[in-house]
């Protein structure tokens, strides 16, 4: 089953809206990083694990310095304010829990705050993948943000009851931005709190294996 | 104490077969390139690859280069496989990883930085909370299923954390921006990353610098590497590459 | 974000009784002194100062405060008594530790450095070389013997090591040469020592600045620490004071 | 029992020439540090463990600045090459084996490489005193020298059976040099090297406590 819901930008758009001016912020590979787009005009600091803080915006043409790139391999600029370190300077940030918020990627998500990035046992290479920093970022987070599609390329539930794929951390993840839906995880479970307008509750849940808690405050997402 | 060796030849020419190399560099920036030329020109075999962070991915040419050749029989990393999996299947490496004919060893990466670290501070074990909750905290995490050791963990004040060990290695290749004759280094921006905590790692550190600078000429306050880590350092010409890792 | 604060009176006001708070310096030098004169000005009790080499007897004026206006349930040190037993014997503050009035914790000054640096990096806890084979290994060294608890040790690889834990302290407060608004900060020569891992270990850090920049004065890859381990700043005036331990 | 030796400066000269061209040398408190003032025109880096690699002569008059000391708080210069760095740093090198010689005082050493130097439990602290970084340094230490005095103000032997003061490390140290004797520690037990011209082994056996192996080749200290 598949519904109509938001392209992978305003996914960005809405998460965004999450972070507050002075917040020291990690944006995971993928839709995150999207997040970069929306937050012009916030006070908020952008730090990339290659041991940067204050990241600026995606270098173009004469730009570009090989020595300047983002965890993603981008080339990007400074600000004024950017500092650079060493790496274990910027995992020390990471897992030592000053960073304000991370936003990741995710192959599925439970209600439990669980969640699965890292590793395809479909890709068949016998347990290793990329770990890359995720594990550090979530260990270290104080609020951790997931955004994705809410369900696969073939219409398979990404946010299900028990994971299949390696986990990446467990118990972590606060809320979950997806195309379709915004989900708190809470100690009862998995609170639905807005849809993509036009949808029901039960579309949500039709595409979500685990049973959801309707917020009393449910409302479209607005952007 | 001049530490300035001619070429690179010979400054890695007691790096012999079996030898673990530990390489900085996060994707395409502060990979010590013209090192693993070197390595490859020399064609010593055995070799353990100890990355932070896909240089490998980086320097992609370079890898090829050591796999074509068999040189390598393991890579430690984070991140050392490309993101797509179609891409990957096409990959020489990866299908030698796929093969069991090159081991594949992987951690958090600041694990990997901490370990690194952990080498040259003479501390030798810490406790994480990176990987608690995943396989990471159940075993080390390799393809060849024999060499997947058990790990320790320790519940304290009510967490759960991963015991890791340090990470020394023979030789570590470094890149820096600056470097003087003492071998006190500074690297630039976002080149910097693994490039001093693996200098301080290795037991016989190179460093290939590109711009060499008499004793002095460094601010004092704003060496990032203190010569004491680096036992040789070469000038080498500044390379041009792609920023890419797809 | 600009994290200037006016006064250093203001910087400190919610500091309570009971407070732990690192203090950085090493012996005389990168003492935040006009830091500790206001906390003597503001009078909190109950205080424990973590140090890491002395920082108290290169200020030995606010010290002698501290002690005549009883502020100080314990102090943190490798090397807090002076080292002549006669002027020790004469000083208030190692007769109200003989006296068992203050508490003072003892810790090999690597042991304290890395155990700020862990608290900074998320790290709970550390295997050290140092101390094993004295009575380090065997426990706290405290002048208070209901608080000696006792360590942990590991044999690895042959060797035995002590296990050491992270320590984080409510406040630190950290003398800078310069800062700018956003906290970012650069020390001086030696004066820069513990400052760097205490802003680190700090819950709430406080920066006493000599020289107040405007972020981007200060260059990317010449940053110390970065802001985001200092909550605030304080421009204060450069004082002049005696290089001296005796 | 006491007899006329060296003074101070001549057991750090003494020492001072076991250190070589290229070594990175730390130098406790007391003795150690008039080391210092016999290595000029060789290539010797001595590190302070404050933070800095490379310390130059002590600074008097308007070279004095209050922000550039050694780890005793005495005013000092620097080098063409002096690097300045934070006290985990400086640590690291330490304990990571980077020094390769680390001269220390000592209260007493043994025959087994043990010595005592940071807590004289007459001055009746209940077990506190200062360690300093001297633990560390030991720990770290490729090749560990004691200077000292052979004996007390009061005559009593410092080289002794069995530590009665607490330790400071086991089993590390290499050589003792005192106003009286050159001592190596072997796995045998404790080596005569040298002697003070006109002492005999058997002036310094009288002074010393652990019954001293003879080195075939005993000469007299020659500085």
């Amino acid at each position: 089953m598949k519904f109509e819901g938001l392209p992978r930008e305003m996914i960005a758009m809405r998460a965004s809206q999450e972070i507050k001016d002075g917040d020291y912020v990690n944006l995971g590979i993928g839709i995150p990083t999207l997040i970069s787009n929306w937050i012009e005009g916030k006070d908020i600091m952008l730090q990339s694990e290659i041991g940067m803080m204050k990241t600026g915006p995606l270098a173009f043409g004469d730009d570009v310095d090989q020595d300047l790139i983002n965890a993603s391999c981008q080339p990007v600029t400074q600000l004024p304010g950017t500092s650079y370190f060493d790496i274990f300077q910027s995992f020390s940030m990471i897992r030592g829990g000053y960073m304000d918020v991370i936003v990741m990627g995710a192959l599925q998500v439970n209600g439990r705050g669980d969640y699965a990035g890292w590793s395809n046992p479909a890709r068949g290479l016998d347990m290793v993948g990329n770990i890359g920093g995720s594990m550090d970022l979530c260990a270290g987070a104080r609020k951790l943000f997931i955004t994705m599609e809410h369900v696969t390329r073939d219409g398979q539930a990404k946010i299900v009851n028990e994971l299949s794929y390696p986990a990446t951390t467990k118990g972590k993840v606060k809320m979950v931005f997806t195309d379709l839906a915004v989900l708190e995880v809470t100690p009862q479970g998995l609170v639905l709190k807005e849809v993509y307008p036009g949808l029901t509750v039960e579309d949500i849940q039709s595409v979500t294996e685990p049973r959801l808690i309707v917020s009393p405050d449910l409302k479209e997402i607005e952007l | 104490m001049d530490k300035v060796w001619s070429s690179v030849e010979e400054a890695i020419a007691d790096v012999e077969d079996g030898a673990t190399i530990a390489v900085p560099g996060f994707f395409a920036a502060g990979v010590p390139r013209v090192l693993l030329r070197a390595l490859i020109a020399k064609g010593v075999k055995g070799i353990t690859l100890a990355c932070g962070c896909g240089p490998l991915l980086g320097a992609s040419e370079e890898l090829a280069q050591l796999v074509k050749n068999k040189q390598l029989r393991k890579v430690i990393d984070s991140y050392g496989l490309y993101r797509s999996a179609s891409k990957g299947m096409a990959d020489p490496f990866e299908q030698a990883v796929r093969a069991g004919e090159i081991e594949l060893e992987v951690y958090p990466m600041g694990t990997l930085a901490e370990r690194y670290r952990a080498a040259g501070a003479g501390i030798p074990a810490f406790y994480t909370p990176t990987g608690a909750g995943s396989i990471v905290e159940e075993s080390v995490i390799t393809n060849i299923p024999e060499n997947r050791r058990k790990k320790e963990t320790k519940v304290i004040d009510g967490e759960k954390y991963v015991l890791e060990y340090a990470l020394k290695t023979d030789f570590a290749f470094i890149h820096a921006y600056s470097g003087d004759r003492e071998g006190n280094l500074r690297y630039k921006m976002t080149a910097r990353n693994f490039n001093h905590v693996m200098a301080t790692a290795g037991k016989v550190t190179i460093a290939e610098v590109e711009n060499l600078a008499v004793p002095g000429e460094l601010a004092p306050d704003d060496i990032h590497t203190p010569g004491v880590y680096v036992q040789r350092v070469v000038k080498v010409p500044r390379l041009s590459f792609a920023l890419t890792i797809d």
